[in-house]
């Protein structure tokens, strides 16, 4: 770890504004992400992800805000550039790939010309070049025949088309850091798998980092060499890939696991059924007092109600936020 | 296309025949008469033979169906039948009424439109800001004032107080004439328009694909100006398809206000003196202009949407 | 006698004054208004007896007889001598040998008997045919069994011979615009019903049909140095708010003021100057249906004329835009007795009259009007309480001006009120109370009395006129102290114009009907030019 | 916030003329058609008269007091007709479907197409002037928007399970309209309504200028103001008031259903603009 970090997050908090009072969505954030790094962020629905990944590219909006922390881009703190500035960022150095690909598109808007866009916007080309390298754009994400499709209208593609059209709006100008968040979840079960391959292939051949989101633990060990897992806008559990497999510590982790169907060492070690969590991820108006995961955890004690736990680094490398880790 | 618009003209016509059934049935009820009208204002008094066989010359005398299957027929070869007041075709009646209607109602509609749409599009960018405060609170106070009160303060004062513009009629057909009557009848769909169109905007506002739009560093300008406005602009088309319709309806109101020689002062008239063929030709006209005007509103819709076509 | 010469003088000085400003000027246009509708009905006056097309039609058209306003009886137009024969039926006319219609041809005998003959095609149901039924073998011609009528007979192409059916002064008869003499071949074309032909000083120019209809001057028109303005443009302008508007925007020369405006324009110092008012042969009413069994009485009816207080009403409500009604004629009609004093406010009497009759706890009537102001509902409103201290309660029936002509004539109300034409003919209008006219014609309150019946009988008979007038007065009287009526006022016609308009006339059946070959504008109206 | 702000001035407003309407004969200084009194004909307004009177001498303050019991019965007793005429046709055409459906969108279609204020013109010329006659002209000319959304309502709701369920459990296909799927759809129902009847008060007006109105004795805002018009340079406070009145009712009606939609109807902010 010479060099400077692509992506510094620390201490990230996250506002949601209801009326007049404040309540945290996000709190206490930090992770880092090398250049072509692979990151995996990893919850349920509501646990915050997404908006981290919105922070990150300065996009919440009402009733949404950052209220603390620091971004920092290439050694930059992105929360203090102006709005030109950030946008040369945006789309150009970061970009973002969002779940559902028939909303996260224009319907209105072939999609070439939404492709195009990108290099009208950030490499300064003409129309007609943008329409060219939108052909070629969508040549590199494997849609065949491009120079027809990109006259077509969102509606008129696949889902899974549509998902390599967001990716190659994303990387049309070779960012350094690609958003995915939930890239497949939208998609059938056959497609999922091409589209991932996709990101794989494409991020490591131009070197763009790459921060996962997903709900799906499998997919994100796929994918990555670290993960964090996220709960009620925190990060409980930050660990290499495959050591959240093997030993699990934050007792919603070891749920997450143990909710997995695919991974046969645990079938053969004679877990036949699935688990799972009981409970969902409270409001975040109503989180618990002490540990967010409180209500839902099996080993909850009188502390887990009173103190919210603090992290605590572990041997190989990585932290938990548990009073009775592991 | 072309197959898109043949199915919505087609879907037109069974509207048109139940319209004039329906028409046909409620004016076939009517009390009073074309002959009884002559005498209302007590100047001369009733011809008792000439009301009866004026009722007899227009087949008043007939029973119900066989008026109504004397009148499908002449439908059917496109006849609208002769006006009982002007003694000619209903068809030549209405087409000299038509021109100033249409005018008026363009002219209002482009009003609302030029102003109702930006001011919409300018509340919407700046939601809780005063421009958005006032326009609103404008636009729902000009959404609760009676026509004709207010097109008789535009007559006051543009016209007696400030002499700037003429007070009624038709003039020469010139701009001048235009503009009172076609204030009046705009404010509504105006405000109507500017709410629309902002309730439209601050939604797509939060759709997905503006959110991807800004993603990819787009400054706002752009992100309206490339994505916002046209999605907008087809929640905003068919408004005004709809609002042409109240229009039309309001137009009664102000063309019998400022004197202007329309389909709406005929309507009334007509419908005041018993010229039933000539009412009834006038909402048959005043649909079919509604139909139309809606198909061309689909057929835009479905040029800038393309999702709608195939639907 | 000094005194009397001295006041003569100072008459004629005046008159010389007024004569000399009075100077009719050439040029300019009229710009005048047609207020009872927002459209003429078309271009063919023989369809309408509207008063809103009649408006028009005095521009471009010319009838036989004409209406002068200031002898208040109709007078030769188009003909120089009307002659009648011993028995007083048969007329011979002398036609003008300066009238030429618009495409330049003179008028001829043949275009007189072709018209009377057109108004009674029974297939056309011309309004007009009203009047010419009046000539011998008419309602043959109506009914078909005829091709011409029989009482019309050309002499020579200025002489024709007119047979009535009753001896009645035919002019009372021919000179409204629905009996307009059209020129006989140039009639019967297509294109005379967008390009009418007519004798009137003016000529068709412009026609926005529902805007407004121009006119310019004809310059072979039979009467000498008329007409004066270049030309006359009329707006058809139904909304009275926007004509108020535009007068005091001096956008129009002239308009027909309702009473709201009738006071402003008199307390304005400006406006009151320009005020021209006509006591109009119209006379406002309630009629009460002798069918509903109250009204059977005629000293409910008289208590009814008694309960309300009509000057009151009239001074406060009508703003004393109306005369008080004494009678059925009005105060212009020959028949007309000056000496009879109209019922009194007197609730008393009214209440005593109403217990004789057997109602003294009252009894309620449904009351069927328009919203016309000046005779409907506004007046009805204010009726209401008066009859209420009387112990009668009225329910209102609103209804639309074409519902009720219908309602009235077929006698399906029980009390309703309408302004009813009461002129110019006396014997006309007196008509309407002899038994033996229908309700549907305009017996509308089923009126029955031996005495009028007689009386009416003897002045169409009488060749007296003098015996005739007496007759007609005796049953106006008799109509007035039988009460099938309330009788409410004679209306007062207010047009209010502007000071440069000049020459407009009283005309007591119609003031927005006007000749306008009379009028003329000065220097100073914006439409001088 | 700025839908709390419509709904508490468009509350207040409507509530006022609700009061108004209510205590009308308490609050009134003369009885509305038997206070006419020509003694007192149009007096500008001052202490016993607080708008002034009208041509006939009676109280317009009694009078717009009155009218609002008018103006209120004819925008209440519409809007019901035209909502349960629209909720009835467009709930059992979404959830029955098939021909009936098909009727009722083409009568739907057919509505929307003829301008309401020109159907109930006509139907105001055949019924004859009066109150009963505006009621059913307004009420059976105003229900196609009620009646496509309750149609669209019935056909997303319809495939729910506890709709489902209701079916399996035997529940007559009624009971299952009005007891499963009206109280899902009645909040947007309540807005247009709320809306609708600012559209009715105004609708009146329009008729009374036209010469179809309400007519008197009843003492309705729209012909006040109608009848009125002549005497605007004479008398401007004939008409000032109930002009005023008009305008805060649907004022007042106009906030509080946009206060409304944003409680009940939050998530179709442009379906009935």
């Amino acid at each position: 770890m010479t060099a400077q970090p692509l992506l510094e997050v620390q201490n990230l908090r996250i506002d949601l504004a209801i009326g007049n009072a404040r309540f945290p969505a996000v709190q206490d954030v930090s992770f880092t992400i090398e250049k072509g790094e692979t990151l995996g962020l990893v919850g349920e629905s509501g646990c915050g992800k997404s908006i981290t990944a919105l922070a990150l590219i300065g996009l919440l909006r009402p009733p949404l805000s950052l209220a603390g922390g620091t971004i920092r881009f290439n050694g930059k703190d992105i929360q203090n550039l102006s709005s030109a500035e950030m946008r040369k960022l945006r789309g150009n150095r970061i970009s973002m790939i969002f779940q559902e690909p028939m909303t996260a598109l224009n319907p209105l808007s072939p999609v070439g010309r939404q492709i195009a866009e990108m290099f009208v916007l950030h490499k300064g080309a003409t129309w007609k070049e943008a329409e060219r390298h939108a052909i070629e754009a969508l040549a590199s994400v494997r849609v065949p025949a491009p120079d027809r499709r990109v006259k077509d209208y969102p509606h008129q593609l696949s889902g899974g088309m549509r998902q390599r059209v967001m990716i190659a709006i994303a990387l049309a100008c070779g960012p350094d850091l690609l958003l995915a968040d939930e890239p497949t979840t939208a998609l059938d079960v056959t497609v999922q798998a091409e589209i991932l391959d996709l990101i794989r292939e494409l991020s490591a051949a131009k070197g763009t980092a790459v921060l996962m989101i997903s709900h799906d633990l499998g997919l994100i060990a796929n994918m990555c060499r670290r993960v964090g897992v996220m709960y009620a806008g925190r990060i409980v559990e930050h660990r290499a890939a495959e050591d959240i497999f093997r030993t699990p510590s934050h007792p919603y982790t070891k749920g997450l696991v143990a909710s997995l169907p695919l991974l046969g060492a645990r079938a053969q070690h004679g877990q036949k059924r699935l688990q799972e969590i009981e409970g969902v991820v409270p409001p975040v108006a109503d989180f618990p007092v002490g540990c967010r995961f409180n209500p839902r955890c099996y080993a909850a004690t009188d502390v887990c109600h009173v103190d919210d736990p603090a992290v605590t680094e572990l041997r190989h490398g990585g932290y938990v936020r548990c009073h009775h880790h592991d | 296309m072309a197959a898109f618009l043949l199915r919505r003209t087609l879907q037109t016509l069974p509207i048109l025949l139940a319209v004039a059934l329906l028409i046909f049935l409620l004016f076939s009820v009517i009390p009073g008469t074309f002959a009884s009208s002559m005498s209302d204002d007590g100047r001369s008094v009733i011809d008792a033979q000439v009301m009866e066989r004026m009722n007899k010359e227009f087949g008043f005398n007939d029973p119900v169906h066989v008026r109504f299957g004397k009148y499908v027929a002449q439908l059917a070869q496109l006849d609208l039948g002769m006006s009982f007041r002007t003694r000619q075709p209903v068809a030549k009646v209405l087409a000299e009424r038509m021109w100033p209607t249409f005018i008026l109602t363009l002219a209002s509609m482009i009003f609302a439109i030029a102003i109702g749409v930006p001011l919409g599009f300018i509340a919407a960018l700046r939601p809780g800001s005063w421009v958005d405060t006032v326009s609103m609170v404008g636009a729902v106070s000009g959404l609760s004032l009676p026509k004709f009160w207010l097109g008789l303060m535009l007559m006051y004062l543009f016209a007696l107080v400030l002499g700037w513009l003429p007070s009624f009629g038709y003039g020469d057909g010139g701009l001048r004439y235009l503009i009172l009557p076609s204030i009046a009848l705009g404010v509504a769909p105006l405000a109507l328009l500017a709410r629309t169109t902002r309730a439209a905007v601050l939604e797509i506002m939060n759709a997905d694909f503006v959110r991807t739009a800004r993603s990819k560093g787009m400054s706002e300008r752009k992100v309206v100006q490339w994505h916002l406005a046209r999605n907008a602009l087809v929640i905003v088309l068919t408004t005004i398809g709809l609002q042409f319709g109240t229009v039309i309806g309001q137009a009664v109101v102000v063309e019998k206000l400022f004197a202007w020689p329309g389909l709406g002062s005929l309507l009334v008239d007509s419908v005041t003196l018993r010229d039933i063929p000539v009412v009834q030709g006038a909402i048959l006209l005043i649909v079919l202009s509604f139909l139309v005007i809606n198909t061309l509103v689909d057929v835009l819709c479905a040029i800038i949407d393309p999702r709608i076509k195939y639907s | 006698m000094l005194k009397k010469l001295f006041i003569t003088t100072a008459i004629a000085l005046v008159m010389g004054g007024v004569a000399e400003a009075q100077t009719p000027r050439k040029g300019g246009t009229i710009r005048f208004t047609a207020p009872y509708g927002s459209s003429f009905a078309n271009l063919d006056i023989h369809t309408s007896n509207r008063a809103q097309d009649e408006i028009w039609a005095k521009a471009i058209h010319r009838s036989l007889y004409n209406w002068d306003a200031k002898a208040g009886k109709p007078v030769l137009e188009l003909a120089k001598s009307a002659t009648a024969s011993e028995d007083g039926l048969t007329y011979t006319f002398k036609l003008r040998d300066d009238a030429y219609f618009h495409n330049g041809r003179k008028l001829n005998a043949d275009d007189i008997i072709w018209t009377f003959n057109h108004l009674m095609d029974g297939a056309k149901a011309y309004p007009g045919a009203r009047y010419a039924r009046m000539i011998k073998g008419g309602v043959e011609v109506e009914k078909g069994q005829a091709k011409t009528i029989s009482g019309l007979k050309k002499i020579d192409d200025s002489t024709f011979e007119m047979t009535l059916t009753e001896k009645v002064d035919p002019g009372f008869y021919f000179w409204t615009a629905t009996t307009s003499i059209y020129p006989a071949e140039e009639a019967q074309k297509d294109s005379f019903a967008a390009n009418p032909i007519g004798l009137g000083p003016y000529k068709l120019a412009e026609y926005v049909p529902g805007s407004r209809l121009v006119a310019e001057r004809w310059d072979k028109f039979y009467k000498s140095g008329q007409p004066y303005a270049d030309k006359v443009a009329i707006m058809i302008m139904g909304e009275a708010s926007a004509r108020d508007v535009a007068f005091r925007n001096k956008e129009i020369d002239a308009s027909i003021l309702g009473p709201a405006q009738y006071v402003a324009y008199k307390g304005d110092p400006e406006l009151s100057k320009g005020l021209l008012e006509v006591a109009e042969v119209y006379t406002r009413v309630m009629g009460m249906n002798p069918t509903f069994k109250p009204f059977a009485d005629k000293r409910v009816r008289q208590a009814i004329n008694y309960a309300i207080d009509t000057d009151l009403i009239i001074k406060r409500l009508v703003k004393d835009k109306a005369y008080r009604a004494t009678s059925w004629l009005p105060p212009t009609s020959p028949g007309f007795d000056k000496s009879v004093k109209p019922y009194s406010y007197d609730p008393e009497k009214a209440k005593k009259l109403l217990a004789e009759a057997g109602y003294a706890n009252g009894f309620e009537f449904e009351w069927t009007a328009t919203s016309n102001e000046s005779w409907g509902i506004p007046i009805v409103e204010a009726v209401i309480p008066m009859l209420e201290k009387v112990g009668i309660k009225v329910k209102i029936k609103p209804v639309e001006g074409s519902v009720l002509s219908e309602v009235v004539s077929k006698g399906e109300y029980q009390a309703f009120i309408w302004s009813l034409s009461t002129g110019p003919d006396p014997q006309v209008a007196l008509k309407c109370f002899h038994s033996k006219t229908p309700q549907t014609a305009c017996n509308y309150t089923l009126f029955k009395n031996e005495q009028v019946d007689k009386l009416l009988d003897d002045a169409g008979a009488t060749n007296d006129q003098a015996k005739k007038v007496d007759d007609l007065t005796k049953v106006n009287n008799i109509v007035f102290e039988e009460a099938p009526y309330w009788f409410f006022n004679y209306n007062k016609a207010v047009m209010a114009h502007q000071p440069w308009l000049k020459g407009l006339q009283p005309n007591a059946t119609e003031l927005a009907i006007q000749n306008y070959e009379e009028m003329w504008v000065d220097e100073t109206s914006p439409a001088a030019k | 916030m700025k839908f709390r702000a419509n709904l508490l001035i468009g509350g207040a407003l409507f509530g006022l003329v609700v009061i108004a309407g209510l205590f009308a004969p308490l609050l009134a200084h003369t009885d509305p058609v038997m206070g006419a009194n020509l003694m007192n004909a149009e007096l500008p307004p001052d202490t016993e008269f607080w708008f002034g009177t009208d041509a006939q001498g009676r109280d317009i303050y009694s009078r717009v007091l009155h009218g609002a019991r008018i103006s209120l019965t004819v925008g209440i007793v519409s809007q019901l007709i035209n909502t349960v005429i629209g909720v009835c046709l467009g709930l059992s055409a979404g959830y029955w479907g098939g021909w009936w459906d098909d009727f009722v969108s083409g009568l739907t279609n057919l509505m929307l197409a003829i301008p309401s204020l020109i159907f109930a013109l006509a139907i105001m010329a055949i019924l004859n002037p009066g109150l009963t006659s505006l009621l059913i002209a307004l009420g059976l000319t105003n229900w196609s928007f009620t009646c496509r959304l309750a149609r669209a309502s019935a056909l997303s709701l319809k495939s729910q399970g506890y709709v489902q369920a209701a079916k399996v459990l035997g529940y007559s296909d009624v009971r299952i309209m009005l007891t499963q799927l009206l109280p899902n759809m009645l909040g947007p129902i309540i807005v247009i309504g709320t809306l609708g009847m600012g559209g009715a008060v105004l609708a009146e007006a329009s008729l009374s200028f036209l010469g179809l109105g309400i007519r008197p004795p009843y003492p309705s805002w729209g012909s006040m103001l109608s009848d009125a018009r002549d005497q605007i340079t004479t008398a401007p406070w004939i008409s000032i008031f109930p002009g005023l009145a008009i305008f805060v009712t649907v004022l007042g009606l106009n906030l509080l259903g946009d206060g409304l939609r944003d409680i009940l109807d939050p998530q179709s902010r442009t379906r009935r603009a």
